[in-house]
């Protein structure tokens, strides 16, 4: 929870990495210990977790039929009619399963124990060195400020825009796609207008305040890498090297 | 910073913001298949034509992949950012070099990249979880695509007629 | 008294791309002077030029012809633009779209880091910002989830911790509700009277106006009445003519006057109304 | 048209950490042709319950009538909309057409009208809220705020509902503004005979213009009845954070005073009336 956004930011992209490193059971183990160690850290329930798993239970269900009855080669263990499943099925099947679910329960970990903001702060920090090359880090890091800030904002008016068009007779629920289409219009010209008229505003608002884009500018919050940090890394690390030696397991 | 620029780059937040409210509320059920088609690509096609290549890829990028995180798809994030970049970028650079003005050139672009958001989310499907299962998200993709490029095409055109924007696209 | 703003001659215009009438006069040769410390109204209806004067103060716009002075300093100088609006912190109408972090305290901040302030100084202003409109125990909100009141207060901290002379205020409570208006209304008052910030208030309202130490009525880009509440709001039928309103009590004043009463016409408040009456007794 | 309303309840996100009660047991009727004014305070309860009269919300319990027709069981929602015109705050931001005439014409053609139906409609809700004519070919994004809120207050009065809703319709507009509105609205009232709801935070305005106020507090209503009766509870609406017109605080200090003059005095006429009488006969 306490890491700094940008070490976590590198060490999720580390860990898919390292998940696409693995060849075989042994490997996950390693991962599986990883990440219940970083649940216990996060002390995030696992109920929350689990509700992440939610939306790709189709997709998992999916890739491990898949993979179950249409993977060549192995013993036989089992026909129906033309589906076979052979033990090279089995084995791809639950492999590709526990990479998509570590993959989910990874990166949700990462978005549960890291707020947007701070997410967008990491990643202005990460581009920074990029500038010289012509990475606009503070102008994207702000634009994404922005629209975090609005999006509460445009939710709540997307709500009231199609309740006062539904009231003078819109209807947003019946007919064909086309016409569906077609209907949407007095929402969604009103939204925009909207939208750009809250950014006309928003841009004077700022220069009043003396915005003049990311040169000489501070920071309240300094990002500071901490002996936390450090820690994380390197239990990390270990991991990959750990994984990058599992290859050459025989098992 | 020179004024304009800062000034766009306060619009592009803010098509980024309806990008996401788009793609996370705006739903209309599709008839026949019980899924859903969100705004979310046809916002994408407006911002890349009102607001040209840069802020297509930014906004469309942005915009998608913090959907994807605010609703417990992160895994998904990364490859929306890219998808979706691309996306906007395409209808951006392809609107600007042609006469943007005749709807059918428009339509043709927007099916374009349509066709691409199909092809990527495939390709990331494939890479995550095998080439077999990733199929199984190909027709969805491609209803929302085609629910996209109709919405996109009215909603550019409904755009066009007010005074308001035509003068956004000059300034 | 020092003035902090001074208007020579400022007029702006524009062109209007209408053929019979290719200049759009909005402010006429205006000369002001707005003192040092003072709370001061500007009131007139919409299209009066109000808040496009309150602009020029910010630096926001610039005369077409004429000169605006902040403390000393020509708004017409690029060198002193950020001066000039650190000098004089604005405050719009939309509570909604003038906070830019999402977060309250990082909305504070936002102004003192476009300055450069060292991070440990920005964490002093912003807690006294904070303090200073009674919001500081709302500082880690979000600001969508606060009431128009307190996103406006949350605005006003934002210019606070810039350590302004001058706040100007456009409209700020135009779309407020009746306990935001007050919030924000005695939050003004207070840093007024308690930190020696001059000023600024456009409104519509005039039971604001009220308050004010000096009102300025504007009409079609010139000044129509200048002077203390008393002084402005005695001339009913002028204001009324402007498409202007008084306060109840003072129609009352000079209605009763009309009848033949013998009442002074300076009546603001239901206090002054009640001395009045009670006299008679 | 009237309107019962019977122990409605609401509750928002229910089943959620995030629930919440914004209306408890409301109860009101509103008969056929009266002004009725709704204040209350922000987070009152005032909005939530506007958008029960039209079928936007479907209350959680009790039951809402108008004309006789029970709305909260019926499916037909539509017919309900077009009896039931709704003027949201700030409206001139829902208007999305070309012309204006186009965006007046949106709610009638949403009722499959025929075409010289929906022209004479427009034609005569611009007439109504003080548009000319020649203007209907402009697009309403080059009008100045006033107008675009005439026109947005056009497109709800074209549907000819019988009952009209308004929610604050003089919000961030200038004196004049706010006096031209309230103007029509008066006008369309008495012209159209159509039951009308107005939700103000001016007390001033309410006074002058309704005849029954229903003052919401905490999501029940608190007081009801005539301007007179319920703006003689100074201190009761005070603690609510809501006021009364500043000509009625007069009236009651100076009767705190020992002056006896009538407790019911609303507007800064009558004011003068009996002040004048007191002066005159001291």
């Amino acid at each position: 929870h306490r890491l700094d956004p940008r070490v976590k930011i590198i060490l999720s992209i580390i860990f898919i990495i390292s998940l696409f490193i693995i060849t075989k059971f042994s490997g996950y183990v390693f991962i599986l210990l990883f990440i219940l160690g970083s649940i216990c850290i996060s002390k995030i329930p696992l109920g929350y977790i689990f509700k992440g798993l939610k939306p790709i239970l189709v997709i998992l269900i999916l890739t491990v039929g898949l993979n179950i009855f249409f993977t060549p080669g192995g013993i036989l263990l089992a026909s129906i009619g033309p589906l076979k499943i052979t033990s090279n099925g089995v084995r791809l099947a639950l492999f590709m399963g526990l990479r998509l679910i570590f993959l989910i329960v990874g990166t949700s970990l990462l978005t549960l124990t890291t707020s947007p903001i701070a997410l967008t702060d990491g990643i202005e920090s990460l581009l920074n060195p990029f500038r010289r090359i012509g990475m606009p880090a503070h102008e994207l890091a702000m634009m994404m400020t922005i629209a975090l800030r609005f999006i509460p904002t445009l939710l709540e008016e997307t709500d009231k825009i199609m309740k006062a068009q539904i009231a003078r007779g819109a209807d947003f629920e019946s007919g064909n796609l086309m016409k569906r289409a077609k209907n949407l219009i007095p929402l969604l010209v009103p939204l925009f207008i909207s939208a750009f008229r809250r950014a006309d505003e928003l841009a004077v608002a700022m220069e009043a305040r003396c915005y003049r884009g990311g040169i000489n500018r501070t920071k309240l919050k300094q990002l500071k890498v901490t002996t936390i940090d450090y820690i994380a890394i390197l239990v990390t690390s270990i991991l990959v090297i750990i994984l990058i030696w599992n290859r050459f397991w025989p098992w | 910073m020179r004024e304009k620029d800062f000034k766009r780059l306060v619009y592009i937040a803010l098509m980024t913001a309806l990008i996401t409210v788009g793609t996370m509320v705006i739903q209309i059920p599709t008839p026949y298949t019980k899924g859903y088609v969100n705004i979310g690509d046809s916002f994408i096609f407006l911002s890349a034509s009102i607001l040209g290549p840069f802020a297509g890829f930014i906004s469309g990028g942005v915009g998608s992949a913090l959907a994807d995180l605010l609703s417990g798809y992160a895994v998904w994030a990364p490859w929306t950012f890219v998808i979706k970049g691309v996306e906007g970028l395409i209808v951006a650079l392809l609107l600007k070099k042609r006469s943007a003005k005749k709807s059918f050139v428009r339509i043709a672009v927007f099916i374009l990249a349509a066709i691409w958001m199909v092809f990527g989310y495939y390709i990331g499907g494939a890479v995550m979880y095998g080439f077999k299962a990733a199929l199984a998200d190909v027709p969805g993709n491609i209803i929302q695509g085609i629910g996209s490029v109709i919405i996109g095409s009215i909603l550019v055109e409904s755009l066009s007629r007010i005074k308001y924007f035509k003068d956004l696209k000059q300034g | 008294m020092e003035n902090i703003i001074m208007a020579r001659d400022l007029t702006f215009s524009y062109e209007t791309g209408n053929e019979e009438n290719k200049k759009k006069i909005v402010l006429n040769s205006l000369n002001i002077d707005l003192e040092e410390g003072k709370f001061i109204a500007i009131i007139g209806h919409n299209g009066s030029g109000k808040s496009t004067l309150a602009k020029h103060f910010n630096a926001l716009l610039m005369p077409t012809e004429g000169d605006v002075y902040v403390n000393g300093m020509n708004t017409k100088d690029s060198a002193h633009v950020w001066d000039i609006r650190q000098t004089a912190g604005m405050v719009f109408q939309n509570p909604d779209n003038q906070l830019v972090a999402t977060v309250v305290e990082e909305d504070v901040a936002f102004g003192p880091e476009n300055l450069g302030i060292d991070p440990k100084e920005i964490r002093k202003r912003v807690d006294f910002a904070l303090n200073a409109v009674d919001m500081f125990k709302y500082k880690d909100s979000a600001p969508h989830m606060l009431s128009g009141g307190q996103k406006q207060r949350i605005a006003i901290a934002g210019v606070i911790a810039m350590r302004p002379q001058c706040i100007i205020l456009d409209e700020p409570t135009a779309m407020l509700d009746p306990m935001g208006r007050k919030e924000v209304i005695n939050t003004i008052q207070r840093l007024n009277k308690e930190n020696g910030i001059t000023i600024i208030l456009i409104t519509h309202f005039m039971e604001e106006a009220v308050l004010a130490d000096r009102v300025i009525v504007m009409d079609d880009g010139n000044i129509a009445l200048d002077g203390t509440p008393k002084e402005v709001f005695k001339e009913v039928k002028k204001l009324k003519d402007l498409g202007l309103d008084v306060p109840q009590v003072t129609e009352l004043a000079y209605k009763l006057k009309q009848e033949g009463i013998d009442i002074p016409t300076e009546i603001l408040t239901v206090d002054e109304m009640v001395r009045f009456i009670c006299q008679y007794k | 048209m009237s309107i019962q309303v019977e122990n409605i309840s609401f509750i928002y996100n229910e089943g959620t950490p995030f629930e919440s009660e914004a209306l408890k047991d409301v109860s009101f009727t509103i008969e056929d042709n009266e002004f009725v004014g709704i204040i209350g305070h922000t987070g009152s309860g005032k909005s939530t319950l506007i958008q029960h009269l039209n079928g936007l919300l479907k209350p959680t319990s009790g039951r809402i009538t108008i004309n006789g027709i029970d709305i909260t069981s019926t499916k037909n929602l539509k017919n309900i909309r077009r009896e039931v015109g709704i003027v949201f705050q700030y409206p001139e931001h829902q208007l999305f057409e070309e012309t204006i005439y186009k965006d007046i014409a949106f709610g009638p053609s949403n009722l499959g009208l025929p075409d010289d139906e929906i022209k004479m409609r427009v034609f005569e809700a611009m007439k109504t809220v003080g548009l000319d004519v020649s203007m209907k070919d402009m697009s309403p994004f080059e009008l100045s705020g006033g107008e675009r809120r005439r026109v947005a207050i056009a497109g709800v009065l074209s549907m000819m509902p019988k009952i009209l809703i308004l929610d604050e319709p003089t919000a961030g507009l200038d004196p004049r503004g706010r006096d031209e509105i309230l103007g029509k609205i008066k006008e369309i009232h008495e012209k159209y005979e159509m039951t009308t709801i107005l939700v103000s935070h001016s007390m001033e305005d309410i006074a002058k213009l309704v005849n029954k106020i229903i003052v919401m507090h905490e999501g029940k209503v608190s007081l009801i009845g005539t301007p007179r009766e319920v703006f003689k509870n100074v201190e009761k609406l005070e603690q609510m954070g809501l006021g009364v017109p500043q000509i009625t605080y007069l009236m009651r200090d100076l009767r705190k005073n020992g002056i006896e003059l009538p407790d019911d005095i609303l507007t800064v006429d009558e004011a003068k009336r009996c002040i004048l009488e007191y002066l005159r006969g001291v």
